[in-house]
C-alpha cells in the first residue's frame, strides 16, 4: 500500500509540474513545419513504419518471459541449492536453444 | 466485499474485451481485445488468490501462466499477421477469411 | 479504506480498457490498453501479491510497447490523423459483451467465495519460488518449451530470409550437386508461391 | 515520520544530484551544463503540425517519475528505503521497461521525421538491452535471497558485489547508458537524425526532457552503487554520505564512458547486444550462482 | 535581467548554422569554440548563422530554417571577416537582455487548404485520401529489403541538414528507417580545398558516431581518444574505388588525404538504412558531392 501511494505521489507530482510548465502552446505554421534542414515532406510523418527488426522483437516478446520465472527463482535460489541452479540451466538451455535458431536465420538483424 | 470489487471489474473487463474482439475489423486490433479479456482474468486470479484461496501458491503461478498465455499470444499472433500481409496487402478479418482458398 | 483504493484502480483499469477501443491513435490505444495492466498490477500490490503486481507492469509495458509498434505497422491511418471508424457488427458486439459482463456480474453476486486471505507477513515471492522448483516444475519447464516453441513459430512465420531465399519467393533448397534441380519434394502446381509452414 | 525523511530524501538528491549531473556533464562529456538548462527553459515553445499533445507534455513528466519511483526503492541507510518492499528490484525494473514507453512516446508525439525514426530505433535496442540489466538484477539478489534492496545491501556486508559478481557492474554500465540516453547506447537522439526524438523540442519542454535525463542519471546510478557497491555501507560517515558519495562516483564513470566509446549503426549494435552482451549475462548469471552456494 | 537570464548567459550560445559556398571549413572550426554551441536542429538554436552568400536556389530553404527557430531568435550574416564569435555572443546577449525577436519569413498558412471538406473536415474522401493539418497521408509502396509493402515517406532533405554537406539536397524516399530511393536534387555548395581537410572529414564521421568531443579535438588537431572508432563503422559500407567506410576513416585519421570521383549517390545509398547512409556521405570529401555532375 505504501509503496502504490508513494508511486503515484510521484507519478501525480510529475504530471502536475509538466501541465503547469508546459502550458498549451500555439506555433505558426512556417514554426511548426517538420525540420528537414529546409527541405519539405510530401507527407504525415506518422505512417505505416516499417520497423525493420520485427522478427526480433518477436523473438524479444517470447524470450522476455523468463524474467517472470527467474525473479522468484532468485529469492529461493541458495535455500533450494544445486537443485535450483541445475533447473533454472534447463530452462535457460531450452529457450537458448530458440536464441540459436533465430541467431541461425539472422533475425537479430534489420530485415 | 473487496473480493466482490475485484470480480466485477474483471467481469467488466472481459465484457469489454469481447466487445473488442468481435466489434474490430482489423486482426490486429482483434488481438487488443482478447489481451484485454486475458487481464481481466489475471485480475480476477489475483483477487481470488489473494481474499479467498489464502494464497495457496499455485494461485500465484496461474497469474504468470496467464501472462505466458498473452505473451505467446502475441509472438505468434503478429507473427502470423506479418506472414499474411506479405503474402496479401491484408490485414482485415475479412480478407483473412478468404484467404481459405 | 483499501475497498476504495481498489475500487479507483478497478475503474481506472475499465476505464482504460474503455478508452482502447475509442481512440483514433493506435498509440494511444497500446498505451491505454498498458495504463489497464498498469492498474490491475497495482490491485495485485495492494492484494499482497507485490512480485505479481509489479511482474505485471514491467512485462507489459515490454509487450505493449511491442503491440504498439505492431499497431503502427499495419493499420491504415495508425495516428488517427483522418477521423475514422473501424468497427463492424458493432450492436452484436455491444450485446455481446454486454450479456458477458452481466452474466459474469450476476455469477459474482450470486456465488458465495470461500474467505480466506493471505496471512499477513507471508513471504509470497518466496512461496512462489518453492512452488516453481518444487510441485510445479513440470508447469515451469513446460513453458519454457512453449516459450521455445513460439521463438521457432514466430521467426518461420515472419521473418523473410529463409535458409535458401527470400520466404515469398518460395523455397528451393540449393541442388544435391552444382546446378542440379533442388533437393527435396517439389512444390506441387509448381508455382513456387506457396508457403512451407 | 522516518518515511517522510526518506521521501525527503529522494526528493533532496534527486534536485541536488541532476544539478550535479550537469555540472559534470559539462566538465567531462562536453554536455549542456546547467547554464544551458536555464536557457532552455527561457526559449520560445514549439508545437510541430498536428501533434500527439497530451504525450508530448507528459513524456518528460513520466520520465521525471520514474526517476523519482526508481530512487525510492535505493536504501539511504542500512535498513532504510522510502519504499521497502520485497519486490524492490522489480519495481526498478519496470522503471527500465516503462522508460523505452516514455522515450519511444517522446519521439512518436511531435509527428515528425528525424524523432520518428529516434523512437523506433531506441526501441529497437532498449529493449533487448533491458535483457542483461535483467540479468544483473536477479544475479544481485541471488546471495541476498531477496528482490529487496534493503536485503541486498545486508548481504554485501562481507564483500561488495563488484568482487563477488565481476560481470555486474559492466553489464548494468550498459543499462545505464541505454536508460540515461547517453553515448553508445543513446539511439534516440544521433547526430545524422539531428538529435531525434529531441529534434522537434523547443523551450521548457527540452529543458524539462534534458533534466529529466540526468535524473534518470541520478537514479540508475545511485541503483548501481546500491547494486555493487555496497550502497549506504562504509566506514565512519553516515550511510547517506556514503551512498551519495559513490552515487557521484558512478555519475562522473559513467558520464567519461559515455564520452568516450563510438556509438555504431543500430543494427550492428542490435547484433552486438544479443549475441556479445545476452551470453555474457548468461554467463555472469552461472558465476554469480556458484559462487552463491 | 532576471536571475534565470543572467544564468543563461553564462552558457554557450547555441548557433544553427546555414552555410553557403566558400565557408563551410570556417564556420566548422569556429563552432568548435568553447563560446557557442553547435545547435544539431534550429529547435535548439537561439541565433541562425548565415554564413557566405546564399545562393538564390536556397533562399526557400533559408525561410523555413529561420522560421523553425523559437523565439526569441536572432540572424546573424557572416561574409568570412571580422570578429564573428564577438558578433554572435552581442546579439545572444541582446536577445537574454530583451531584445526583440526576428518575425517569421514565411506566411503563416497550412502546407495545402484542408479544412470543411470531406465527412469529417479532414480535407478529402476515404480513410486515407483526406490531407488532415494540410498534408496527404503516406501511401503503400514496394520495398526493397523484406517484401513487406508498408508506407514510404518522401521528403527532400537539405540543403541545411547538418548531416549533409551544405547545399547538398537529396530527395529520399524511407521504408522505416531504411532507404529506398534517392535523387539528387541540388550539388553541395563549392568549398575551398580546406573542406578536404582529413582532420575535417573525420570530424564528421566522427560526430555521427555519437562523439562531439572528440570530434571537436581532431578538428583542433589532437587524437581523438576514444574506444571502438573503426569497428563501429560497418564493414563494406559504400566501397568508392576498393576503399570502403571503414578504410576512408581510418586515412582521414593518419591524416591522408583523398581523392575521389562523384559517386552516383542514386544508386549507392538505395537498400543502406539511415544512420548508414549518412556515415558512408560524410567519409566521402565534399568536393566529390559538390560537381555538377552530380545533379544531372
Amino acid at each position: 500500500m505504501t509503496t502504490l501511494v508513494i508511486l503515484s505521489l510521484w507519478t501525480a507530482l510529475a504530471a502536475f509540474a509538466a501541465s503547469r510548465a508546459l502550458p498549451e502552446a500555439a506555433s505558426t505554421a512556417p514554426q511548426a513545419a517538420p525540420f528537414l534542414g529546409g527541405g519539405t515532406p510530401d507527407t504525415h510523418a506518422w505512417s505505416r513504419y516499417h520497423f525493420r527488426p520485427y522478427t526480433m522483437t518477436l523473438v524479444f516478446v517470447a524470450f522476455e518471459m523468463e524474467m517472470m520465472f527467474m525473479y522468484p527463482w532468485a529469492v529461493v535460489f541458495v535455500s533450494e541449492g544445486p537443485k535450483a541452479l541445475a533447473e533454472m540451466g534447463m530452462f535457460l538451455a531450452i529457450l537458448s536453444v530458440g536464441l540459436l535458431y533465430g541467431w541461425r536465420e539472422g533475425v537479430f538483424a534489420w530485415e | 466485499m473487496t473480493l466482490t470489487i475485484v470480480l466485477l471489474g474483471a467481469a467488466a473487463l472481459i465484457g469489454i474485451g469481447l466487445y473488442g474482439a468481435l466489434s474490430q475489423q482489423s486482426f490486429v486490433m482483434l488481438m487488443m481485445g482478447l489481451e484485454l479479456m486475458l487481464n481481466g482474468a489475471l485480475l480476477a486470479a489475483i483477487g481470488l488468490w489473494s481474499l479467498a484461496l489464502g494464497g495457496m501458491p499455485e494461485g500465484q503461478l496461474l497469474a504468470i501462466v496467464v501472462m505466458a498465455v498473452m505473451a505467446v499470444e502475441m509472438a505468434v499472433g503478429f507473427a502470423l499477421v506479418v506472414a499474411i500481409y506479405r503474402k496479401r496487402q491484408a490485414d482485415m478479418t475479412e480478407s483473412i477469411g478468404t484467404l481459405a482458398g | 479504506m483499501t475497498d476504495l483504493v481498489i475500487a479507483a484502480l478497478c475503474l481506472f483499469a475499465v476505464w482504460t480498457g474503455w478508452r482502447v477501443f475509442r481512440v483514433d491513435s493506435m498509440v494511444r490505444a497500446s498505451f491505454s490498453l498498458m495504463l489497464s495492466f498498469v492498474a490491475v498490477g497495482a490491485v495485485g500490490v495492494v492484494l499482497s501479491a507485490p512480485y505479481i503486481g509489479i511482474a505485471t507492469i514491467f512485462m507489459m509495458a515490454v509487450e505493449m510497447m511491442v503491440m504498439a509498434i505492431f499497431m503502427v505497422m499495419f493499420m491504415m491511418n495508425p495516428a488517427g490523423l483522418n477521423p475514422m471508424v473501424m468497427v463492424h457488427q458493432h450492436r452484436v458486439a455491444a450485446v455481446a459483451g454486454g450479456l458477458a459482463f452481466a452474466g459474469l456480474a450476476a455469477a459474482v453476486l450470486a456465488a458465495d467465495p470461500p474467505a480466506a486471505r493471505v496471512a499477513t507477513g507471508t513471504d509470497t515471492v518466496a512461496a512462489l519460488g518453492h512452488e516453481l522448483l518444487g510441485p510445479s516444475m513440470l508447469i515451469f519447464e513446460t513453458a519454457g518449451v512453449t516459450l521455445l516453441a513460439t521463438m521457432v513459430g514466430a521467426v518461420i512465420l515472419s521473418s523473410r530470409r529463409g535458409r535458401f531465399g527470400p520466404a515469398d519467393d518460395g523455397s528451393r533448397p540449393p541442388g544435391l550437386e552444382p546446378g542440379g534441380p533442388p533437393a527435396g519434394r517439389q512444390p506441387e502446381g509448381g508455382g513456387g508461391h506457396h508457403h512451407h509452414h | 515520520m522516518i518515511g517522510a525523511l526518506l521521501l525527503l530524501a529522494v526528493a533532496a538528491t534527486l534536485a541536488a544530484g541532476t544539478l550535479l549531473a550537469a555540472w559534470l556533464d559539462r566538465r567531462l562529456a562536453g554536455g549542456g551544463g546547467i547554464a544551458s538548462l536555464a536557457a532552455d527553459w527561457l526559449a520560445g515553445p514549439v508545437r510541430t503540425e498536428a501533434p500527439d499533445d497530451m504525450n508530448r507534455r507528459l513524456a518528460p513528466a513520466w520520465y521525471l517519475a520514474l526517476a523519482a519511483a526508481g530512487l525510492c526503492v535505493v536504501p539511504f541507510a542500512p535498513g532504510h528505503a522510502a519504499i521497502d518492499s520485497p519486490a524492490g528490484i522489480a519495481i526498478w525494473g519496470a522503471c527500465e521497461a516503462l522508460t523505452v514507453v516514455v522515450v519511444f512516446l517522446h519521439g512518436w508525439s511531435p509527428n515528425a521525421p528525424f524523432p520518428l525514426i529516434g523512437a523506433y530505433r531506441y526501441a529497437a535496442i532498449g529493449l533487448p538491452a533491458m535483457l542483461p540489466s535483467m540479468f544483473v538484477l536477479i544475479a544481485a539478489a541471488l546471495p541476498a535471497e531477496s528482490l529487496s534492496l534493503v536485503a541486498i545491501v545486508d548481504s554485501q556486508r562481507g564483500a561488495w558485489n563488484v568482487l563477488r559478481q565481476p560481470l555486474g557492474l559492466p553489464l548494468f554500465a550498459v543499462a545505464i547508458l541505454s536508460l540515461t540516453l547517453r553515448g553508445p547506447m543513446d539511439y534516440a537522439d544521433g547526430a545524422d537524425i539531428a538529435g531525434g526524438t529531441s529534434a522537434e523540442e523547443a523551450g521548457p519542454a527540452r529543458a524539462l526532457w534534458q533534466a529529466a535525463r540526468l535524473a534518470m542519471l541520478v537514479s540508475a546510478c545511485a541503483m548501481a552503487a546500491t547494486l555493487f557497491l555496497g550502497g549506504p555501507l562504509g566506514p565512519v560517515l553516515p550511510g547517506p554520505v556514503w551512498l551519495w558519495l559513490k552515487t557521484a562516483g558512478m555519475m562522473a564513470a559513467i558520464l567519461a564512458l559515455g564520452a568516450r566509446i563510438a556509438r555504431p549503426p543500430p543494427a550492428r549494435m542490435l547484433g552486438l547486444v544479443w549475441t556479445v552482451l545476452l551470453p555474457l549475462s548468461f554467463l555472469h548469471l552461472l558465476i554469480s550462482g556458484v559462487i552463491a552456494l | 535581467m532576471s536571475h534565470l537570464a543572467r544564468l543563461a548567459a553564462t552558457a554557450p550560445a547555441p548557433v544553427f548554422a546555414a552555410i553557403g559556398p566558400g565557408l563551410a571549413p570556417a564556420v566548422e572550426r569556429l563552432l568548435a569554440r568553447p563560446g557557442l554551441r553547435r545547435a544539431a536542429t534550429p529547435r535548439e538554436a537561439a541565433l541562425l548563422l548565415v554564413a557566405g552568400a546564399i545562393p538564390d536556389r536556397a533562399a526557400g530553404a533559408l525561410d523555413r530554417v529561420h522560421d523553425q527557430v523559437p523565439h526569441p531568435r536572432r540572424t546573424v550574416r557572416w561574409d568570412g571577416t571580422g570578429d564573428i564569435e564577438r558578433a554572435l555572443l552581442d546579439a545572444r546577449a541582446d536577445l537574454l537582455g530583451g531584445g526583440e525577436s526576428a518575425p517569421d519569413r514565411r506566411p503563416d498558412a497550412p502546407p495545402a487548404p484542408w479544412r470543411g471538406k470531406g465527412d469529417h473536415g479532414q480535407g478529402g474522401e476515404g480513410m486515407m485520401g483526406g490531407t488532415p493539418y494540410g498534408r496527404p497521408m503516406a501511401m503503400t509502396g514496394a520495398d526493397i529489403r523484406d517484401g513487406l509493402q508498408l508506407d514510404r515517406y518522401t521528403a527532400r532533405v537539405g540543403p541545411f541538414a547538418p548531416m549533409l554537406p551544405p547545399g547538398l539536397v537529396l530527395e529520399v524516399t524511407l521504408q522505416g528507417d531504411v532507404i529506398v530511393a534517392v535523387e539528387v536534387q541540388a550539388p553541395a555548395f563549392d568549398q575551398p580545398a580546406e573542406a578536404d581537410a582529413p582532420d575535417l572529414v573525420a570530424a564528421r564521421m566522427l560526430r555521427l558516431l555519437g562523439l562531439p568531443g572528440a570530434a571537436d579535438r581532431v578538428a583542433a588537431g589532437g587524437r581523438p581518444r576514444a574506444a571502438g572508432l573503426l569497428r563501429a563503422v560497418p564493414p563494406g559500407l559504400v566501397p568508392v574505388g576498393g576503399r570502403d567506410a571503414r578504410d576512408r576513416l581510418a586515412g582521414c585519421l593518419a591524416g591522408r588525404s583523398q581523392e575521389i570521383e562523384p559517386p552516383d549517390l542514386a544508386a549507392l545509398l538505395p537498400g543502406l538504412e539511415w544512420a548508414e547512409a549518412m556515415l558512408a556521405l560524410a567519409s566521402l570529401p565534399p568536393s566529390s558531392l559538390a560537381q555538377e555532375a552530380l545533379a544531372a
